[in-house]
Order: structure tokens, then C-alpha cells, then sequence
């Protein structure tokens, strides 16, 4: 069984963590390793406490860890926090760290701030001491932590941070021994991403051309990202005025013929629900990516929770077809959100990519993104120049329920997209028939549509004991325990909605299952029962705004298999 | 094009008499007179009786969500710059629901026109009073009187920043024609505000109402947003015409230099991978 | 079985109908029938088509035909919409119905024009002619109808109108025979009342103090009926800006000591749903009347479906108890509501009231409301003299996972009710052991709160050959049907959440199924499954907007039953 | 009561040197020299930086939705007579996504103390631009600048019907003090827009940008609504202190003479069943 390695580093928000953590991982990625990194944060500004834990090995890791190798305390409130084991190596300015006398650990001393203030530099340099530290301990090469430094930093700010930095390292390896064995070295150039990051290049990839929403954590990130992208990629991105605006502004681009998207967390989504029906009448193609957070209403803004599932399922008055992709890696963030956009245009629906904030904020390492297909915009009305003020029955059923959509401007394809009932021209109607046959021409997209969706797939050894049943990110957590015990294997969802439930069953049947889920209700189980009548009786759920820590599933499981 | 070319066929179900008649035909009128090509007009209409005037002029056309024009219309403005935007939408969807997008969308200066038929009520859900009601007026939802002061569209649209801001009256289609047809030369947001009597619902607010009251704005500088605000504070007497019309704002599509770009096409994103490297 | 007659009458909007209508079905009900109105209208003031339907008989009816015995047509456009049979009766001024010149009907030709000429009255009058013409044809006492004129207009309008009503009897009644048998005349004096007026009068009865909502069809009558009854009750009543205002409206009213609730459709619920979990996770009160109407988004706004049950239950990001009546009868619009008020503030959750367009618009009879029981208001903090200052733990556990109540202005009550997770006093906490301890104490409310639910009933013959399963106001339906066929029996769920699915298990066992419902995806059979395994097979369901007409379950009944 | 008083024990988590620092200084002295008890004190939050002010006054609190703290309050104004209602809230919460509540509480002079922390940026969400920063500016979320022309809070207040209008700022917290002091006392709907610097993301708007342009309203007639727009358009010099005040006009509550008999209890409804037999 491989081993891990977990490095962390906490402190108060504003001491910069967030950015130091990440940049600690890019250099033991550089040096060889396979990183998997994992911030905690609390929704303020400044105080509190954040910390940012790296999981690095030799193979991949894709999940936090409970234990803790190596820590750097940057302030007492981590003594407060975190519980350390008698192996533990906390680096630290124990000199400024009053209330850890007496923890068990091991201490690296390191004078912080002696060193920062002999180089004269903001308080925050203390970071980089801190790296050199551990870079030292770790037995990096500090020639990698240099080239992440120069990278982070503006010219003049950078030096000042190695120097800093090399006197950490310095300080260190004069006095301590390296506590780690190396890197395989084996590890091919990897991106650094996170399932934000991943979601919002893979829209870039799949030809988004406008994207507008109103910031929400834990999905505001993709906007961060798409909103810097703009230029460079043409790409409208507005940060509206709220959420009901930033579906409905989406909405109406679409319907003009761009590739449209929003993305939010659920308070953003319950604002969203009308449009998503509005889009579904009016068969205006859009992609929503929503990152679930512990609820209800504010809830804890910046921790995970798989807890908004049924609700996406359900969400929006009468009855219409979506679907739900539950990515469960970052590759998948790339890749389903790639695919919701085509999906969105050939069966003219809305499409969901569900993620959650570990997904969303963890950083994880991808050697490459998979392949996607080509863009492909569905059935596109060609234009009528002999009648350029015909109207058009766009809301006839071409194939599989699927009418032909007309970009607005084109000659005789007059049409309404209207949320009321409507005629194959879109004009409102309440008659029996007309209804009837709307609804059923909808759902007729279903059976297609099933077919595009990609099937859970059944990862590890065939006989295992127990059958784990997970949705989204929580596959990364229980791959990441599967390398610690082979007492359970995995029946993953990477889509929930919709599915072939008659093959969903077929494997379901005859295993031990149990079903792993991030929320209180178990949810996934509700969704599996409702479809194919298995109710999933055991169940091991986390609803305390933390993903499931490696150990927690490895000694689960060991139980569970007895 | 004639004003005729712009029906649809279907027949409208406003009660006769509505204030809409005139709205609609003014509408089509100032269309044939700009000259635009139905399928570059995209209509987008609110929920309600103004919003059923999508069914009636031949063009593109939204009917979205009661209160939510002005996010659609933008959504449209900015992906789509071959089309002209024209909303309709009443006062219970515009300055009642929708008064938070209304605001927005007037400091973006979104090229569009937006004709809000006002007529005090809530029309298709049979008669409750709008935000532009009076205090005291019973309603469905206010049986013993209105309790809350009336919006003044004309001042908060100076206020906000729309850019051409005009008061028409159903029973003046000629200049609602003419106010429409320089909203659509506008490149910004127009808004023109109607009287529209409704002669179901409307009580006292009908159009002998209106015509004992309203006259046409002469001798005013539209560029004097203060003048326009005290036009449009005035109770006993209503003027009617143009407000306020400001030259020289860029409109919203103006400032956003990557719709030019904008094109759905798989994108190599090779590049921004490395940078995560 | 008891026979039923069917009499309706029809026009463009503007015409009347809708007061016509009922005032016809008073006068039936005061010669002694038991009668039931069904209305059926498109979203406009004007023209199109409206039409009331009104069942009677001599026990209870409870839902529409497809039948009609007797017509009153007002305009050429019902030759359009309606199918007569040979053997109905035609009352119409035919003289200017030109188009009706082919029907196989029995024409019973009335000059309604000539004689509102006569009088000298509005166009409009034609209504009480006809109505006097159709008293005559049904063997009814003149005298009765008299009455209900005058009571629905006012004085001098009143006695024209008689007048007419008198002219369009007489002449009838000299040229026709009666063609009804005459009225049973056991019928108790009884209200004619639709869902909605029973739910706005359970909440005044229930001790509502605040209201507020944005008027939303089929819902807008529940606003209507409270608004006219602020003053006299004592009762504030706020038609808001939107729905996101109406319900943080209420949350802010209950919160602040008041009875609370709100009441709106499907698009209105879609704008509530972040204040319903904000109503959840702050433990504030608070009742929703939701009433179905055909989706997604405006869909067919005048027009019934029970479509929103799934969202109903799964509505609103995260996770949280709620209570989902669902009434099927007019008593139980009247009982539930009240309960509900009740439940809410005994539980601190948001409980519903689901109903729709048929049985919030539609008019039954009911000899009298059923008992309630008395209001009770639930844990309350009577105060702290001594301390009046102090923070209370207001999201402690007394007792079932239920807190303490406080209204504020209480001394010593101090606590913050927060949209984020809190501890017992209400300060925002991210804790994992908090959020744990607040998740697990609510949801420790969902036992006992089970209990208090009303169960699903088996309503006929225990071995009937089917047993439909329903909700709502499906139940009315087949109940009519049920005089007609003896082939199946029902499993009515007067609630649907939570339930002890233990015992709906047990119910449900054994018996041949099939779900009638209201909508396209069979959301009720989707609920059952979920939570007992049971994934029903057979299925009856109507998606265009129309209720299930007698004769469509009778015969779907006596195929099942084959 | 003292201002100290009216601490909870919870330290405030703002960054140092935040702009929220002076306003909840102001607060506690403003409720101790009007003696507000807290348990008669309903506080209103929004979601932001600015909302957590709740954790920080003792008080019943209602820390709600981002953006809907204006019905919340309405309601609780309407239900309970006996409290005093004071509502912190962001500039994104109450002029972004709450603008529309905002207009609509006003038109109804609800009988609140508002006071909008106004940064200029979302901070909590850590710094994209709110509706009040300026053209340009560059944001998290408008890394091109922004687009939008900012909003006018004040000059909306007036249009709107807002009967108390004043603008503070953070490094005056004496006069800050004064104001709520003043709106404490006002029977009708209160605004006051803080210029609240944030020190982390506020970019340029820090204490010294309007230490360099602020100034203290004299000489103003504050019951002239047009002096006060005018006031609230200065943009080289920022005034601070009371615009605009209008006196006699009935608060909400006032309007509801049903408030008075409100009382939760078991109704008899024999006669409204009986008006439908
Ligand atoms: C979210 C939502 N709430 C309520 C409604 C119901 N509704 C439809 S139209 C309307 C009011 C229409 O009034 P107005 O906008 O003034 O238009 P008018 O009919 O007077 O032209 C309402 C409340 C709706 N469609 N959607
Ligand atoms: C519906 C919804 N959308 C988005 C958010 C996320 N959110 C929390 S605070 C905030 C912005 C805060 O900005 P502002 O109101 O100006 O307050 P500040 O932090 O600047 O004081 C946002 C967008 C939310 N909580 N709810
Ligand atoms: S109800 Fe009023 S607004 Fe609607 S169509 Fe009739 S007259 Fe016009
Ligand atoms: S982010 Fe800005 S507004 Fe928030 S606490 Fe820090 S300085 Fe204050
Ligand atoms: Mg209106
Ligand atoms: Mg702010």
C-alpha cells in the first residue's frame, strides 16, 4: 500500500495562507511528488483560523487526511485547532507561540519573525520562512521552492521572499535531519486545479460565449476565472445584480444564440428556479454549474456538503426534463461540463453540473485533461429567404422530441420562446390537445437523452465485502481509502439524472451495499429507491461541513466488513 | 415595411376599449416607420396583458417570466447585435417585481426600448393595485385603500440613468408613436411610460381621467434632467412626450469589447493548463 | 348508484360565467341538491372562452362530468368548444347563435336579447334570463332564484334582473315540460365554498395574525378572501413586491411573535424557496398554501396539475423538516390549514398546505366544517425579570428536538435567529461539533412530528379488484367515480410528509395498485417508492390541465378491473 | 444605558482598520443616548461583512438572507409595536440584489434605522465590485473594470420617498453617532448610507480618498428635496450629515389601524361561513 505524506499550515485569515498552501504543493509537485491539496476556511475576512493540508505521495492522492506529519503553526489559535500526535514535526516561532508548551509533538523552532525583521519585511514573509522550513525538513530542493517564489511574486517582493525563505531552509538544515524519504520522481508535468478552475476551462474549451451570475461561495470562482478570461477568449461574463438576473440574462442569450452558463451555490440556485423552468418551456438551452455548501439558507458558507441533490432533481414548478452531472474529479469538471454544453444544445434543456465546495476550492493534480468531442450546436434552422417573415414551427418535433432552435435574426424563422404553453410557433395556448402533446413531444428526449449520459461504473475488485455507493466527490475521498484497505469497492454515479435505472439495478443487485454521501438524508439512496425500488438499508453519512477524512472511511469500511 | 406587416394573425384578447389597442398600434407604426426587418426585432414581453403583445406584432419574440424582462432583453442586447430589443411590460412586472432590474439595467444604459404599460393594476390577475396606484384606491388586494406612496417612474429613471425617458397616453397614439419611434433611433435605454387606461380594472384612472389632465411637454430642454424631474412631480396637470434625453452615453454593448469575439467554436485551452502547471 | 345531472353554462370572459355560475348553483342548492361547480377559464379578461360546470344530485358530488345535460350557451364560440349529445338540452338565444344551426341537441330557444331589449338593460342581463330559462327547464321554484338575485346585486340592478330572469322563466315554462325529476329536498343547509375560501377561513380560525404574498393564480383568492378580512379580524394583510418579499415578510413577522404564512403558485413558490430555508434553519413558523397550476414556469396559468409535489418536498437548498398536507376535500382545506398553523409553531418548521387549481378555484358543498382542536402556540419563553439582558439558548433542546420560543420584546430572551448554522444562542458557528448537534436536534423533531400526520386511508371495499392511490384533490375524483363503478377502492394520502412509511408499507401490501394522479411524471407513486421500495407499476395520469372527469376514471376503472 | 452595554462578548472578526469598527461604535453610542433597551431592539442583518454586526450589539437579532432585510424588517415592524428596528446591511446587499425591497420599504416610510455599510465592494465574498463603485474599477469579478454607472442611493432614497436621508462616514463617528441618534428618533423610514472604508479589497476608497473629500453638511435646508439631490450629486466633494427630512408623513405601521387588534387566538368564523351558505 502506498503511503502519504500530510503537510499542513494554519493560521488566522489574511496571513495569506490560501496562497502560500497552494504554492507549498507546486513545489512538491515539482520535486516528484503526487499532491492533492485541501483549504479550510472560515466565511470572514481576517482572524479566525484557515489552514490549507497537502496529502502528497508517491501514487495519486485525491483526498484529506486526518493525521497530520508536518505542520507550520502560524499562530497560537492552531493549538487551539488542530490535535497533534507524538510524531507529528510542528514548525513554528515558539518564541511567539505562548500556549504550545506543551504539545506532545515534535518542535521545529524556527525565529520567524527574527528573520523577517532582519531582512525589514511585512509581517506576511513569515510564510516564506515557514516554506524554507519545511522545504528543508521535507528535503526539497530549494532551487524548486525559488522558482515557485519568483513565479508567486512581483519582481522585488519575490527576492526578498527567497532570501527569507533561504534563511528558513538554512535555519533548518543546520540543525535538523530530513524527515521524509524522496520523491519517486516519476511524475509527469500536471496541472495544479481545482474543480472550479477545471469547470470553468472546460466551458472555455466547449465554445462558452456568455456566462453572468451574481458571486456566491462556493462557486464564485468560476466567475473569477471566466470574468478574466473575457478578453482573451470572447466571452461576455456579467456579474448581475442578483441570481434571478443572472439566469434570466443567460437565458436571454441563449435564446439570441450564444453558448450560455451560470453557475452559483444553492441560496443563488433556490433564486434561480424559475428561470431553470422558464428555460425548460421555452427549450432556450443553458448550463448551470451549481457547488453545494451545507445548508439551509446561509447555511456555512464556506464548507462542503452534498446536500442540494434531490433539490437540483426537483427544483422548479410542473414537470420537465434536466440533466445532472455529478463530475467526481477534476478531469470530470473538465470534461461533463464540455459535454453539458452540447448536451444543453441537442436536446434544447437545461443541464447541471453538481459539485461541492471540496470539489470546488481542493486543489488537484490532472497529468492531462481527457478528450472531448467537437461542439456541436444541435439542429440549427438554416433560414427561409423566400418567406423571410414566415413564422417557423420551431416547436415541432424534429427527432426524439427535439425541435429545430433558430438563432433570432435568421430570415423566416419568427418564432416565441414563451413561458406559457405554447403552439408549435410559440404563440400561448391552453388547449387539451396542444398541452398534451407538448409535454409528451419533451419527453421524448428522455430516452436519447439516457443514452448520453455516462453509466455508474463499479471501480475495484469485483467480491469485495462491502459496496460503497457514492455520487461526485465523494469518489475521490473513498478511492483515496481504497488504497488503504480492500475491504470495499465502489459503485460510483458520476450522473444521477437521468439514467438507465433497469442497469443501475442490475448492478446494484446481490452486494453489500452502503451507501457514502456528504449530507444527512441520503440522498443518492432516496434518488436510487425512488427509481429502482432497492432501498439501500446501511448507510455512512458526514453532515458536519467537512468531507470525509481517509481515515475515517479506511476504519468504517474494516467495520463494515467484519 | 407598413404598420400592417407587423400582425401576426392572431387576434387580441384585450378587453375592447383596453389602453393596449393603442399602444400596439402605435408600436407598429414607429416599427414601419424605423423600418426594421421583423427578424431583427426581438420582443420581449412580461407576464400580464401588456405582455400579450407578443402575440401580436410579427418579430422574434421572448415572453419570459412576470417581472423579468430587463435580464432577458440585456441577455439579448449582448449576444445578439443584429437585433433591435423592444419589452413590453406592465407596471405590476416593471416598477412592482421587476423595479430592482429596471434600476439596473437603466445604470448599464442597455440599448433597448422598454414601453411599460401603466395602468395602475394588476389587469391579467383581475385587479389588484400596482406600485403606481394612489394611496386610498381599493383594490382586490388593498380593499380598504392603498397605503403605500406611488412610485414615480420618470424620476427614479433620471435618477438610475436611463438615457431617453418619455410618458406617453394611450389616448394620444399619434406622439406615442412618435415617442417610440425615437426610442427605437435611441442607441441606449429608453423607457417610455404609458398611461393606459384600463377599462376593466383601472377605476377612476380611465381615459376621461387622463384627458382632462395630460398635455403635450413644449418649450423644455430634454437635456435638463432637473426640468424633467419637476415635469414629472407635477399631480394635477400630466405632461406627456419626452422627458429627458441624454447623447453622447455609450450604450452597454459599447463597453463590453468581446462580444466582437464572441463566437461558439471548441477553444484550445492548452495555454491555460500550462499556467496551472 | 345515485344519478347525477350536469348542467353548465358558457362564454367569452367578460360575460359573467364566473358569477352566473355559483349564483345558479345556490339556487340548486337551495331546491335541495347537493352540488359541486367546476370553472374552467384562460388567463385573459377578455373574450376566449369561460365556462362553470355544475354537477347535482341527490348525495354529495364532488367533481366534474364530461357529460352535459343541460347547456347554456351565451356566444357562437361554444358550438366551437363544446360536444353536445343528442339528448342535451340547449338553452340559447338562437337567433343570434347562427352557428349552431347543425347541432343534434334539443334547442330550447329563449330570446335572451329581445328581452333584455325589452327591459331595457345591459347586454350582461342575458345571464338571469337564461338562468330563469334553465329554472324552468329543471322544474326549479322561481322564488329561489329571486333570492339569489337579490342577494348578488345590488337593489335597483337587483330587481331588473329578476325581471328578466321572470321574462326568460315564463318562457320556458309555457312552451317546455320539466326535464329533471325534482330535488330530494334532505339536503341541510350547507356553504358553497371553494378550496381556497376554506383554507383563508381555517387560517382566521386558526388565529392568523400576518399575511403576505404577491398574487399568483390560482392562489390570488386566498390574498382576496384575508385582505377583506384585515380590519374585522385583526389581521395584517401585505400584497408585497414580489414573493421573495412576501414570504421574508412573514419569516420577519412570525419571528417577531406573529401567526404567519403566505400563499402563492408555482412561480411564486420558486422565488420563496430560500426564504422556506430560511424559515427552517432560524425555527421560525410558518405555513405555505401552494396551489398547482400546470408548469414549467407560467405554463397554464388558469388550468389545474399536481406538478409541484416533488418540489414541494425536496424545495430549497439543504436540508430541513417540513410538513406537506395535502387536502382533498374542502373540510380538509379548512381543518389542515388551521392544523397547520398550529403544527408550525409546535415544531418551529414551515409546514404546507398543497392545493390546486381545481380545488382552490372549484366550489363544494359542505354541510359544516369539520372540529379543530384549540390553538396552541408550542413552547414559549415566558421571560427573565432578573436578568433582562441575558442571551437565551433559544436552539436548545426542551424537549423532541423543539426549543424554546421566544417573542421578542421578552426580557431576558436575547437571541439571534441566523440564516448561517448558530449556536443555542444564535452566534454564527462553523464548528463541526455544533453543526453536527443543531443538524441531529432538528431532524429529532421528524418522530413525534410523524405521529401528529394524518395517514393515508383506505376509502371503499376492502377487496375491491384495483386500489388507486392519490392525493389531493385526485381523491374527489375518484370518490365520484366511486358511485358510478364498484371495481376499485383508494388509498388516499391526505399528507405525503413525513409519513411512517412502515405503515404505508403495510397498507399498501398485497393489494393490485395503480396511481392517479394529476401530472405527467407520477410524483406521488416516485415518493412511495423512495421511501418503502414499493415502485407501483400501473398508472392513471392526466397532464393537460383538466382534472380527471367521472366518466374517464369510471372506465379507466372498469378496464383495470378486467 | 451605556454604549459598552450593548457589547456581546463576541469579538468582532472585521480586518483591522475596517471601516465596520467606527459604525459599530457609533451604534452602541447612538442606542445608549436613546436608551434603546435591548431587549426592545429588533436588529436586522444582512449577509456580508456588514451584517455581522448582529454578533456585536446586544439585541434580538434577525441576521437574515443577503439582500432581503428590508421585508424581514418590514415585518417584524408590523407585528410587534413594541420593538425599534435598526438594519445594518452591505451596499451589495441593499442596493444590489435588495434594491428593489429597498424602493419599495421606502414608498411605504417604514418606521426603520437602515444603515448601509457602503464599501463599494462585495467584501465578503472577497472584492467584486458593488453597484456603488465607480466606472472602471477594477474587481474580482470586473477584472476589465467596471461597466456600470453607479448608483445614487441618496437621490434614489429621495425619489423613492425615504423620510430620513442622511450619508456618514467611517472616520467621522461622532457626526455618524448623531445620525442614528437622529434616525433612532425618526418616526419613518431612515436611511444612512456609510462611506465605510474597506481596508482589503476597497481598492482606492480608503480613509484618506474621502478624508481628502468629505465635508459636513451646513447651511441645508433639510426638508428641500432638491437642495439634497443636488447635494447627493457633488462629486469632487463628498458631503456628510443629514440631506433630507421630511416631517408629518405617517409611518407604515400607522397605516394599519388592523395592527392594533392582531392577537393569536381561536376565531369564531360562524358568519363567514355563514355568508357563503
Ligand atoms: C412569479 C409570479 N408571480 C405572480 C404571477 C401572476 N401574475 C401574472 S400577471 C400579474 C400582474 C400583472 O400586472 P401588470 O404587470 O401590471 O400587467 P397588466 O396585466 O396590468 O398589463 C401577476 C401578478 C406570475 N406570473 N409570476
Ligand atoms: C443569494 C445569495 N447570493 C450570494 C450570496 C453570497 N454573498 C454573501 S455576502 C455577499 C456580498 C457582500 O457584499 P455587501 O453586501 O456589499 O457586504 P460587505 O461584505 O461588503 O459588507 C455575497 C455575494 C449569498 N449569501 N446569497
Ligand atoms: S383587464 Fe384591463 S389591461 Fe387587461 S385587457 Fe382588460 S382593460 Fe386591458
Ligand atoms: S473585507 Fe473589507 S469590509 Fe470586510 S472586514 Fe475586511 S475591511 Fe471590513
Ligand atoms: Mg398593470
Ligand atoms: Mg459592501
Amino acid at each position: 500500500m502506498s503511503s502519504v505524506y500530510v503537510w499542513k499550515i494554519g493560521g488566522p485569515a489574511g496571513f495569506g495562507i490560501m496562497t502560500t498552501g497552494p504554492m507549498f504543493a507546486k513545489v512538491l509537485k515539482a520535486s516528484g511528488y503526487h499532491v492533492h491539496g485541501y483549504p479550510e476556511y472560515p466565511s470572514l475576512v481576517r482572524g479566525g483560523y484557515n489552514c490549507y493540508q497537502i496529502a502528497f505521495g508517491d501514487t495519486e492522492v485525491t483526498a484529506p487526511y486526518k493525521k497530520i506529519d508536518m505542520y507550520v503553526a502560524l499562530s497560537e489559535e492552531c493549538f487551539n485547532r488542530e490535535k497533534f500526535e507524538e510524531g507529528t514535526y510542528v514548525i513554528g516561532d515558539f518564541a511567539n507561540l505562548k500556549n504550545a508548551g506543551d504539545i506532545k509533538a515534535k518542535k521545529i523552532d524556527v525565529p520567524f519573525m527574527d528573520i523577517v525583521k532582519e531582512l525589514d519585511g511585512p509581517d506576511i514573509m513569515r510564510n516564506s520562512v515557514a516554506l524554507g522550513a519545511a522545504a528543508a525538513l521535507l528535503g526539497l530542493d530549494f532551487a524548486l521552492l525559488e522558482k515557485n517564489l519568483m513565479a508567486a511574486y512581483k519582481e522585488k517582493i519575490a527576492k526578498i521572499n527567497v532570501d527569507a525563505a533561504k534563511k528558513g531552509y538554512d535555519s533548518v538544515k543546520e540543525r535538523y535531519a530530513v524527515v521524509c524519504k524522496p520523491a519517486p520522481d516519476k511524475c509527469a508535468p500536471a496541472v495544479y486545479v481545482t474543480g472550479n478552475e477545471a469547470t470553468a476551462i472546460g466551458a472555455i474549451a466547449g465554445g462558452l460565449t456568455f456566462f453572468s451570475t451574481y458571486p456566491m461561495t462556493p462557486a464564485s470562482s468560476i466567475l473569477h476565472y471566466l470574468a478574466k478570461s473575457t478578453r482573451e477568449q470572447g466571452l461576455v461574463v456579467k456579474h448581475t445584480e442578483d441570481e434571478i438576473a443572472g439566469i434570466n440574462m443567460a437565458v436571454g442569450a441563449s435564446f439570441a444564440g450564444a453558448r450560455a452558463m451560470t453557475g452559483t451555490a444553492g441560496g443563488g440556485f433556490s433564486l434561480m428556479n424559475e428561470g431553470l423552468g422558464l428555460a425548460a418551456i421555452t427549450e432556450v438551452p443553458i448550463v448551470l454549474a451549481v457547488s453545494q455548501r451545507p445548508g439551509p439558507a446561509t447555511g456555512m458558507a464556506t464548507w462542503t456538503e452534498q446536500g442540494d441533490l434531490k433539490y437540483v432533481v426537483n427544483a422548479s414548478q410542473g414537470e420537465f426534463i434536466r440533466a445532472v452531472y455529478s463530475p467526481g474529479s477534476v478531469e470530470e469538471c473538465y470534461k461533463f461540463t464540455f459535454d453539458a454544453l452540447n448536451l444543453a444544445d441537442k436536446y434544447h434543456i437545461p443541464v447541471f453540473v453538481l459539485l461541492d465546495k471540496f470539489l470546488s476550492e481542493s486543489h488537484f493534480m490532472a497529468e492531462k485533461m481527457p478528450e472531448t468531442g467537437e461542439v456541436n450546436r444541435g439542429y440549427i434552422f438554416e433560414g427561409n429567404e423566400e418567406e423571410p417573415m414566415a413564422y417557423f414551427n420551431r416547436f415541432a418535433e424534429k427527432k426524439d422530441g427535439v425541435g429545430v432552435r433558430v438563432i433570432p435574426g435568421t430570415k423566416g424563422g419568427l418564432y416565441i420562446a414563451s413561458s406559457n404553453e405554447h403552439t408549435d410557433e410559440g404563440f400561448v395556448s391552453d388547449k387539451a390537445d396542444v398541452r398534451k402533446y407538448q409535454v409528451e413531444r419533451r419527453y421524448k428526449k428522455l430516452k436519447p437523452l439516457i443514452e448520453d449520459m455516462p453509466h455508474p461504473e463499479l471501480i475495484g475488485k469485483k467480491d469485495a465485502p462491502v459496496t460503497f455507493v457514492c455520487f461526485g466527490s465523494v469518489k475521490m475521498m473513498l478511492l483515496e481509502a481504497m488504497k488503504h484497505t480492500d475491504k470495499f469497492n465502489v459503485i460510483y454515479f458520476p450522473a444521477v439524472n437521468p439514467l438507465n435505472w433497469d442497469k443501475v439495478k442490475e448492478m446494484l443487485k446481490g452486494k453489500n451495499l452502503c451507501v457514502v454521501e456528504n449530507n444527512y438524508t441520503a440522498q443518492l439512496r432516496g434518488i436510487i429507491a425512488e427509481n429502482t425500488g432497492i432501498v439501500i438499508e446501511k448507510t455512512f453519512l458526514k453532515y458536519d461541513g467537512r468531507p470525509f477524512f481517509n481515515e475515517e472511511i479506511v476504519s468504517f469500511a474494516e467495520e463494515a466488513a467484519k | 415595411m407598413k404598420a400592417l406587416d407587423y400582425n401576426t394573425g392572431q387576434k387580441p384578447v384585450w378587453c375592447p376599449g383596453c389602453g393596449n389597442f393603442a399602444i400596439w398600434n402605435s408600436i407598429k407604426k414607429a416599427l414601419a416607420e424605423a423600418g426594421v426587418e421583423p427578424h431583427k426585432l426581438a420582443l420581449v414581453s412580461g407576464i400580464g396583458c401588456s405582455g400579450k403583445m407578443i402575440n401580436h406584432i410579427r418579430a422574434y419574440g421572448f415572453h419570459g417570466l412576470h417581472g423579468r424582462t430587463m435580464p432577458v432583453a440585456t441577455g439579448i442586447r449582448l449576444a445578439n447585435p443584429d437585433m433591435k430589443v423592444v419589452v413590453n411590460g406592465g407596471d405590476g412586472d416593471g416598477y412592482g417585481m421587476g423595479v430592482g432590474h429596471f434600476v439596473h439595467a437603466m445604470r448599464r444604459n442597455v440599448d433597448l426600448t422598454y414601453i411599460v404599460h401603466n395602468n395602475k393594476v394588476y389587469g391579467l390577475t383581475t385587479g389588484q393595485a400596482s406600485p403606481t396606484n394612489d394611496i386610498g384606491s381599493p383594490s382586490k388586494s388593498t380593499p380598504f385603500g392603498v397605503v403605500d406612496e406611488p412610485l414615480n417612474p420618470i424620476a427614479v429613471a433620471i435618477e438610475a440613468g436611463a438615457t431617453y425617458i418619455a410618458r406617453g397616453f394611450s389616448g394620444d397614439s399619434e406622439q406615442l408613436a412618435e415617442l417610440i419611434l425615437g426610442a427605437l433611433n435611441h442607441n441606449g435605454f429608453a423607457l417610455i411610460d404609458v398611461f393606459q387606461p384600463c377599462v376593466t380594472f383601472g377605476g377612476k384612472y380611465q381615459y376621461e381621467y387622463y384627458q382632462e389632465r395630460v398635455f403635450r411637454i413644449e418649450n423644455h430642454d430634454v437635456s435638463d434632467a432637473d426640468a424633467a424631474l419637476k415635469l414629472s412631480k407635477m399631480k394635477d396637470k400630466l405632461p406627456i412626450g419626452l422627458f429627458y434625453k441624454a447623447e453622447g452615453r455609450p450604450a452597454y454593448n459599447e463597453m463590453h469589447p468581446e462580444i466582437e469575439k464572441a463566437q461558439v467554436r471548441k477553444r484550445d485551452v492548452s495555454k491555460l493548463l500550462e499556467e496551472l502547471v
